[in-house]
């Protein structure tokens, strides 16, 4: 691909100033990358951006603070560091920000889905793409699925897809896939009565198995170490194997993220048991959104919970 | 630990409704509850010494009374267990009579209730910690917000203390209500004659800085340590140079200006003394009256004045102050009474306020001391005075009684028949409402000796005719209705909290009522004090009240700014916000959302931490709910503390 | 856990499976993998549900015998009221779990449990620090493994000595043939569950051996990783290594969660009021909490610190007292649910052949 | 905003002693692009004889008459009674008591649907039309009257159920007679009583309380009150030779709003209907004439004057300025 | 300890110790008559309670959260109250999705001189609650229900 060539080209010009460059390059399987820490002219070479190029580089960020750091960038993981840099938690001139056209990434749930009857994602042999397309090599033979049925979730609903504040630009602008997000996706879950919403979390939460990958592939949970979930001062949470506990502890981190949360999917993606865990916080945005008309990500300033307005024409306080 | 239990009757305030003996028998299965009884009243001598013996005898390590209010006995109880060695923070209340006892009559119900609200203050008490106030040196210099005649007491009671006073007025000059009066009740002494000597007094005494013509910009800082900005409002005339001689305010050609001191009796100039024994005694120019600021050709003050103390490019200027202490005496206002239509709206001129008919009777008043009708001039032979005109009047949203206005009516009557001694007055009254020394006699006074006629009942309609008001309305004694022809009507507008108080409540930081008057501490127990630390009340502002009252208030409040102030050091509250170091991640949430800037980042060991400035932390918590790790916790309301209380009332 | 007899092959077909399971049923616990929404999980078995074959589990069963958070003992204040001196406890055992059975796990799920073993078992004591709650579920859980017809992409069985038909750890072993399963036993718990079913066929019995057999010989070949103990030893001081391979990695616990050999726990009280349980949760080595000393001072600060504990631990501390078994059944799980694609394999090749260059 | 039809509510004056109310009312309504659908057989509203000795039945009374409108699909009615519009309001809001309602029904034997209106005619034309419609309108401007408004008693009061104007010094008339061209003295007792329909059993209040309106009116000179209740226009016209028989010194017509817009709109005077006032309002009208006259010449002698200032200044340039000082400084007292 | 049966649900109350606590307090001395289901928990500032809070009362068995504080602009520390406003607001909105029905949880403001409008507050409260019924959030329920079957 050309334009992988043109980023490679990029990240190569600045490397010297930087102390890595982090991207994506090959993974253990053919329908997965892996983070790629570039530091030399060799590790360029193995740089690959494309469907694959699903984690969220905005993760690592913090964790580096002190030393310039360049990461390639999709629209999504700008918006992250763009987060990051709004609540002073990375200083933007410690960035430099190599962006592209994302045209969207896989989502291994959905390829999972598409291939049942056929084969487990992981016996997938190898991946070539053709137009808009992905061909598979499989056991039984080459499947072809449209990218646009396996691709995220978030990409279907993606109004950002160039990484808008990249310092470096590679390739042309492309069209945003919305141009707002209508949250159809709530409002379809919500078709459900309440007590079958209830049910629903029982039931998903059920097999968190607390790995707390969610919390670790988030790139703007800023505890890390520090998380309430293993403190006992506070001590919010038992370590009993509990729906209640295991569901607090979302209710916790989507609580922490109402207004920051740039909907970059990482938790629902990194949890090793699939639970929709980004619902949660799609449910806060979309409160945060259109009470305070803030998108994380894009807008300058402290997040809407952490100052307020004298008047807040948007809240309608009920009368008793 | 080892928990005592008290569970207080209070007489049969409580155990009226509760069953206090056997609340206590299920506290003492609480855990960690060494000793559970019920007691008769447990903030009398009997109560505490029982409780002291009760810590000692069963060495207990941290005490929950069941009883009243925490905002009441709280501090009483603290002390309580301190007397007997404990830390007065081991211990804990459950509000089991204003929050059980007085709202319901459920016997079952409000004992249950009362055992699981002392459940819940065992569980929180289980995680209490002791805590030690730390001491900060004390500013010694009083604020006193008002220059009326509450605000003038406070201040010299305070300065003659030997305290350094400053003294904020928004007039031109100090005085306030009282300096519009002409005589007051029920001596029917010269109101000017008493007040005008204490305006001096605050002018010349040494410990005392007026800044008239001035308003409180900003305040910030804490019990002890505010930081006061003042606005001083541009006068347009260097006060250091007028020497107050009046030429400017004779030779001003805009004679329209609305004249503020008399009510808007009669007009005055733009540049103006506001009456002559103004304190201080300066010229100050009304903007919007003054033909140089609004065509920028006039200018005839400063060529007339003496020492050339014009100046029309005078900014606003801000002063920084520090003090231990406020007094807030920022008095009342009179309602807008042209809601009354029924009273003509104020299209009538021969209808006018009491205030208003207090500057006609004055001497040194527009009229000269004549009482002359607005319209033509002439002097009135009946008037009519119509009470409660903003007061006690739910249609209008102003239940209260503003409290001084039967008393003022009478004395205008008499003075009215002073000044006309053919005249004839009508009252329309309500009540007469007169408890005080000497008021009761004083209205007989009026009905007897000056033959004013008091008609009880109210007044539909003012309407003119001729030159005539026709003032209609019922005699609910008689029970007929009554036409009286009047000259004049005088309204006895009802009072309520000064323009601008809420805002300067707000500033304050203390709260009001919803007619803008302060709340004190506790309506009976903590009349002067409010419920943020070193703020005092004088005055109106606190409840409308009459000049003894105020006077006597301005003196309280003094006494308890004195007291406070006679400290050389404080005892912060240790119910602040802590941060733990290891969980702090310099995130930098706690300090962007401090109201009061309590947090500052510091570097540990190359990590960035916050770190709270203790005695700014005013203790509010909105750090340690804001903190997603919850590294700083607010002492005394931790989250584990609050959870506690939580759990104990939901948890599988 | 060894055979004692050559115990009978039998078959069920799929239409008899659902009466099978529900004979067990009757008399213990029945796990089974099931697919809930993207994931496939051990659950409680009751009739109606569906055993899923296709999709391998994404979790493993050790759950069952080791639980995500067990309760080892409840406590109550014992002092009240007018005893108020009294600050004794009274505690009471948890109950006792019941029989278990654990249908179609996958075979190296069962040797996952090997790894367990000895460790509950008091191995290195002599004998005296024998884990009770283990033991006492393993004792009572009967598993029955099944053999894998085709390899994923992260499966590496075959490196750490098992296969796609191993019933190492197990007590039965089933084949899908035909229209059906066929089980044979490999212990007499084992033999004992298949009891009443009916006898295989010779040819049966025969197509289950060569499926086995196919299913082997579609398994990649073993890479040599004899070499990893003293590899990993010899880097234990090679920071930068250790940095570079660990770059990507977020932390998580989802690899030793998921991971059949994981053993740690930690013990944590929960109370309220007066009552209050002990709780033994996982816990993992990739935390920084795992680690932490009350001093403050955590031997192991950096992540790199802790993913070279978790490989050094499987592919080299753990073989050096357990007779040279790694502890890993090479399940891939660790590699397959990793959020960032951390190779467990790579880090291990890497090690060896930078060992070899130093 | 504005609605265009309503369900007309003539009310038992209207049929009878106000049908000079209900003529203008109806041609000034036609002129304004109003539509009245007249409410099929309607009925009493359930005033005075009912109100004060049977709530229910009274309000049952009103009630039938929202039913026959919902028969007719209409919700929002208009009425020019204000004792017809109190009484009517006075149902919805009792009804929305259920109980109350529930013994309603019992009479009506029919319940009555949600979200009924009423409203007076007064009310829709300041309201819904606007005034600025209004003063589009006039062809023969009012120049010249001299008009008190006289509201009554009932028009805006009890606030709570009446919600127009306000209650005490209502403006709505005072500036729809504005619109009109006419001059509106502030008149006192506008909203004072007239005695109401106890000049039937109390006979002398009438003349005591309609006369001290009266009175009044003829101390400020009005030419004409102007009023918007059938009640209030007997008690002051149909009586007035009564009151004057016990010392009135004063003659006033005692005319509808409606009459005065319909003659202002250039109407004719089967529409205006003036010639059922019991006094005369020619009169009036010529006082009204003569003082336009006036107005008309003053206005001239102004503009003239003005036109040789500026004339005058545009030739003598050299003076000027002392011209404008002058100038100023009497602006300044004045 | 629990809710008397048939009689109350668990209604929990977070109130600012220096408005709505004080509001509660002149409700109490005016003898204004209110449901007995409510317990209150004190706090300084309305701005202290972490909506957290909240949802471990709602998840921990609670039918009704209410929180109060002081009117905006009269918060005792200035600015409190107007935080809460933001996070509660958000947090009233959320509960849907958990499938918490949003009406048991209220957030209001009480002034200390406000004993009648609390008076009303907590009633109506308390009656919205009641209509509610009691809450059936009880996943620890059903994860025992799901473990319980299993080792029998």
């Amino acid at each position: 691909m050309a334009i992988q060539d043109d980023i490679k080209s990029a990240i190569a010009e600045v490397l010297p100033g930087l102390s890595c460059v982090i991207g994506w390059g090959a993974g253990p399987e053919p329908l997965r990358a892996a983070p790629l820490f570039m530091r030399d002219a060799a590790d360029v070479e193995k740089f690959t951006a494309g469907f694959l190029a699903v984690n969220n580089p905005a993760l690592f960020l913090p964790a580096l603070k002190g030393a310039k750091v360049g990461l390639v960038v999709k629209g999504c993981d700008a918006r992250s560091v763009g987060q990051l840099v709004a609540e002073n938690l990375v200083k933007r001139e410690e960035v430099h920000l190599i962006g592209y056209p994302c045209r969207g990434i896989i989502d291994m749930d959905k390829t999972a889905a598409a291939l049942e009857g056929r084969c487990e994602p992981g016996e997938v042999k190898g991946l070539r793409e053709e137009d808009g397309d992905i061909v598979l090599d499989t056991p039984g033979g080459e499947v072809r699925l449209a990218k646009t049925d396996v691709a995220a979730d978030k990409c279907a609903r993606c109004r950002y897809p160039n990484a808008e504040s990249a310092d470096v630009f590679v390739g042309e602008k492309i069209a945003p896939v919305v141009e707002r997000d209508d949250y159809a996706d709530l409002a379809a879950f919500e078709n459900m009565e309440l007590d079958a919403r209830k049910a629903f979390w029982e039931m998903e939460m059920s097999r968190c198995i607390r790995c707390y990958a969610c919390r670790n592939s988030c790139p703007l949970c800023v505890c890390r170490d520090h998380c309430v979930a293993a403190s006992r001062e506070p001590h919010w949470l038992t370590q009993a194997d509990g729906v209640r506990d295991k569901l607090f502890f979302q209710l916790i981190h989507a609580t922490h993220l109402a207004g920051r949360c740039t909907g970059c999917g990482e938790c629902e993606r990194a949890c090793p048991v699939g639970i929709p865990l980004l619902t949660l916080k799609r449910a806060f945005s979309r409160q945060v959104e259109g009470l305070f008309g803030y998108t994380a990500g894009l807008d300058q300033g402290m997040p809407p919970l952490l100052t307020f307005k004298l008047e807040e024409p948007a809240i309608k306080e009920r009368e008793w | 630990m080892r928990i005592g239990v008290f569970i207080c009757h209070c007489g049969s305030n409580i155990a009226g409704t509760v069953d206090c003996a056997s609340v206590a028998s299920v506290a003492s299965t609480y855990p960690d509850v060494a000793y559970a009884t019920d007691i008769m009243y447990a903030c009398a001598e009997p109560g505490q010494d029982a409780i002291i013996a009760a810590i000692k005898e069963h060495r207990l390590t941290g005490v929950v009374v069941a009883s009243c209010t925490p905002r009441m006995h709280e501090p009483t109880f603290r002390k309580t267990v301190e007397r007997a060695g404990l830390n007065r923070y081991m211990f804990e209340m459950a509000n089991i009579r204003e929050h059980v006892s007085w709202i319901g009559k459920d016997m079952e119900a409000n004992t249950n209730k009362a055992s699981e609200l002392v459940r819940m203050a065992v569980s929180k008490l289980r995680l209490n910690r002791e805590l030690k106030p730390k001491s900060f040196p004390v500013t010694k210099r009083l604020l006193v917000v008002g220059g009326g005649v509450a605000g003038i007491q406070a201040a010299l009671d305070a300065a003659d203390a030997g305290l350094e006073v400053l003294m904020v007025e928004k007039q031109p000059t100090i005085g306030g209500k009282m300096a519009k009066l002409d005589k007051t009740f029920p001596t029917v002494d010269c109101s000017s004659c008493i007040l005008g000597p204490r305006m001096v007094d605050v002018a010349q005494h040494p410990n005392i800085t007026l800044y008239a013509y001035s308003e409180v910009e900003s305040i910030s800082g804490y019990v002890g340590n505010f930081d006061v900005k003042i606005r001083k409002k541009a006068a347009y005339v260097d006060w250091s140079k007028c020497t107050g001689c009046g030429l400017c305010t004779e030779k001003c050609p805009s004679k329209k200006s609305y004249d503020r001191f008399n009510e808007g009796v009669g007009p005055t100039t733009a540049i103006i003394i506001p009456f002559p024994q103004a304190i201080p005694k300066k010229a100050s120019i009304e903007r919007e009256y003054c033909r140089q600021f609004n065509t920028g050709k006039c200018g005839v003050c400063a060529k007339v004045c003496p020492t050339g103390a014009i100046n029309y490019e005078m900014q606003d200027e801000f002063i920084d102050a520090k003090v231990g202490g406020i007094v807030a005496a920022t008095g009342y206002d009179l309602m807008d009474w042209t809601v009354y239509q029924e009273y003509g709206g104020g299209r009538y001129p021969d209808v006018v306020t009491s205030l208003q008919y207090e500057r006609m009777l004055s001497a040194s008043g527009p009229t000269g001391g004549h009482i002359k009708r607005p319209s033509d001039g002439e002097e009135p032979k009946d008037v009519v005075f119509i009470q409660c005109v903003g007061s006690r009047d739910v249609s209008i949203g102003r239940p209260y009684c503003s409290g001084f206005c039967c008393m003022y009516t009478a004395k205008q009557a008499i003075l009215t028949k002073d000044h006309i001694p053919d005249s004839h007055s009508y009252v329309f009254y309500m009540d007469i409402r007169s408890p005080g020394k000497g008021y009761d006699e004083f209205t007989r006074r009026v009905q007897e000796e000056y033959q004013a006629r008091y008609i009880r009942g109210r007044v539909s309609m003012v309407y003119p005719k001729g030159k005539k008001l026709i003032v209609r309305g019922a005699d609910t004694l008689m029970g007929t209705q009554v036409e009286v022809e009047a000259d004049l009507v005088v309204l006895a507008v009802g009072a309520e909290a000064a323009k601008g108080a809420p805002h300067l409540a707000e500033k304050l930081r203390i709260s009001y009522d919803s007619y803008g008057f302060f709340m004190e501490g506790h309506p009976k127990l903590r009349p002067v004090e409010t419920n943020t630390a070193g703020v005092f009340l004088a005055g109106a502002c606190q409840g409308l009240k009459d000049i003894p009252s105020s006077v006597a208030q301005g003196s309280a409040a003094a006494a308890k700014a004195l007291a406070l102030l006679s400290r050389d050091m404080l005892d912060s509250d240790p119910q602040i916000a802590a941060v733990n170091v290891n969980r702090c991640v310099g995130c930098r949430k706690c300090i962007e959302v401090c109201p009061f800037k309590a947090i500052q980042e510091i570097d540990l060991r190359g990590q960035p931490k916050a770190e709270v400035i203790e005695t700014v932390c005013q203790g509010c918590g909105l750090c340690n709910a804001t903190c997603p790790q919850g590294a700083i916790q607010l002492s005394h309301f931790t989250d584990n503390q609050l959870l506690a209380e939580v759990e104990a009332l939901c948890r599988f | 856990m060894v055979m004692s007899t050559d115990t009978a092959k039998k078959f069920v077909s799929f239409e008899a499976l659902p009466d099978f399971l529900a004979q067990l049923a009757q008399g213990a616990c029945v796990y089974a993998p099931r697919r809930e929404n993207k994931a496939v999980v051990y659950r409680p078995w009751s009739p109606g549900d569906n055993v899923e074959f296709a999709a391998r589990p994404t979790e493993s069963c050790k759950h069952v015998i080791f639980p995500r958070s067990e309760e080892l003992f409840s406590f109550t204040r014992g002092g009240e009221g007018e005893n108020p001196d009294d600050s004794s406890l009274i505690l009471q055992e948890a109950s006792e779990p019941g029989p278990a059975v654990i249908f179609g796990a996958l075979s190296c799920d069962a040797r996952g449990f090997l790894a367990f073993d000895p460790v509950y078992d008091g191995c290195g004591t002599g004998g005296k620090a024998r884990d009770v709650y283990y033991l006492k579920r393993r004792a009572i859980t009967t598993l029955v493994v099944r053999t894998c017809k085709t390899p994923l992409n992260t499966c590496f069985c075959t490196w750490v000595g098992g296969g796609p038909a191993s019933s190492e750890g197990a007590d039965a072993l089933m084949t899908e043939i035909g229209n059906g399963l066929l089980f044979e036993a490999v212990s007499d718990k084992g033999a004992a569950l298949l009891q009443s079913l009916p006898d295989a066929s010779a040819e049966q019995g025969a197509e289950a051996t060569a499926s086995r057999e196919a299913a082997q010989g579609r398994f990649p070949q073993p890479a040599d990783i004899k070499a990893a103990p003293g590899s990993l030893r010899a880097l234990f001081d090679s920071a930068p290594f250790w940095e570079k391979q660990t770059a990507q990695c977020l932390y998580c616990g989802a690899c030793t969660y998921l991971c059949p050999t994981c053993y740690c726990f930690n013990i944590t009280d929960e109370s309220n009021g007066i009552r209050g349980v002990r709780l033994r949760s996982w816990d993992n080595c990739m935390s920084p909490l795992f680690t932490l000393e009350t001093s403050g001072h955590n031997p192991r600060p950096a992540k790199f610190n802790r993913l070279k504990n978790r490989v050094g631990h499987k592919f080299s501390y753990y073989p050096k007292i357990h007779s040279g078994r790694f502890s890993c059944c090479g399940c891939g799980r660790c590699i397959k649910s990793c959020p960032s694609s951390v190779d467990i394999r790579k880090i291990v090749l890497d090690a060896i052949k930078e060992a070899a260059n130093v | 905003m504005s609605k265009a039809t309503f369900g007309y509510f003539p009310g038992c004056s209207g049929l009878g002693t106000s049908l000079e109310y209900e003529r203008s009312t109806r041609a000034v309504c036609r002129e304004l692009g109003l539509t009245l659908w007249d409410i099929p057989d309607w009925n009493c509203c359930g005033s005075t004889p009912a109100h004060t000795v049977d709530p229910v039945l009274s309000s049952a009374l009103s009630a039938r008459v929202f039913a026959q409108g919902e028969t007719a699909g209409i919700r929002d009615v208009v009425t020019p009674c204000p004792s017809c519009l109190s009484n009517l309001r006075n149902a919805l809001e009792h009804m929305e008591d259920e109980l109350f309602a529930a013994r309603v029904e019992a009479l009506t034997e029919r319940p009555l649907e949600a979200g009924h209106s009423v409203k007076s005619v007064l009310q829709v034309i300041v309201e819904d039309i606007g005034l600025d419609k209004v003063k589009e309108r006039v062809r023969r401007p009012l120049v010249g009257l001299r008009a008190v408004p006289y509201y009554g008693c009932l028009m805006t009061r009890p606030e709570k159920i009446m919600r127009f104007d306000d209650p005490e010094n209502p403006q709505s008339l005072d500036l729809l007679l504005q619109a009109l061209g006419a001059e509106v003295l502030p008149f006192p007792l506008k909203v004072d009583c007239c005695g109401g329909s106890l000049g039937i059993p109390v006979r002398e209040s009438v003349p005591r309380l309609s006369g001290r309106i009266l009175e009044l009116a003829g101390e400020l000179g009005a030419d004409v009150i102007v009023v918007a209740c059938p009640l209030c226009q007997m008690n002051l016209d149909l009586r007035q030779g009564q009151i004057r028989a016990k010392g009135l010194d004063y003659t006033v017509p005692v005319p509808y709003f409606t009459q005065l817009m319909a003659y202002a709109f250039g109407l004719g005077d089967e529409e205006a209907a003036f010639k059922l006032l019991a006094e005369d309002i020619s009169p009036a009208f010529s006082c009204m004439q003569r003082r336009a006259g006036e107005i008309k010449a003053e206005e001239a002698r102004v503009a003239a004057l003005a036109a040789q200032k500026a004339a005058a200044k545009a030739g003598r340039t050299g003076s000027g300025q002392s011209q404008a000082k002058s100038a100023g400084a009497a602006g300044g007292e004045a | 300890m629990s809710v008397l049966k048939e009689k109350e649900l668990r209604v929990i109350g977070f109130l600012c110790n220096w408005c709505s606590y004080g509001g509660a307090d002149t409700a109490g001395v005016g003898r204004f008559a209110q449901p007995t289901d409510l317990r209150i928990v004190r706090v300084p500032c309305s701005g202290r309670i972490n909506p957290l809070f909240v949802l471990k009362a709602l998840l921990g068995g609670a039918d009704g959260v209410l929180v109060s504080g002081c009117h905006p602009r009269d918060c005792h520390y200035a600015e409190g109250n107007f935080y809460a406003r933001r996070r509660l607001e958000v947090l009233k909105g959320f509960l849907p999705v958990l499938g918490i029905d949003p009406r048991r949880f209220e957030y209001t403001w009480v002034s200390a001189s406000e004993g009648q409008r609390w008076q009303h507050v907590v009633t109506t409260f308390t009656a919205n609650i009641h209509a509610l019924g009691p809450a059936s959030f009880s996943p620890e329920a059903r994860e025992l229900q799901i473990l319980n079957a299993a080792a029998r």
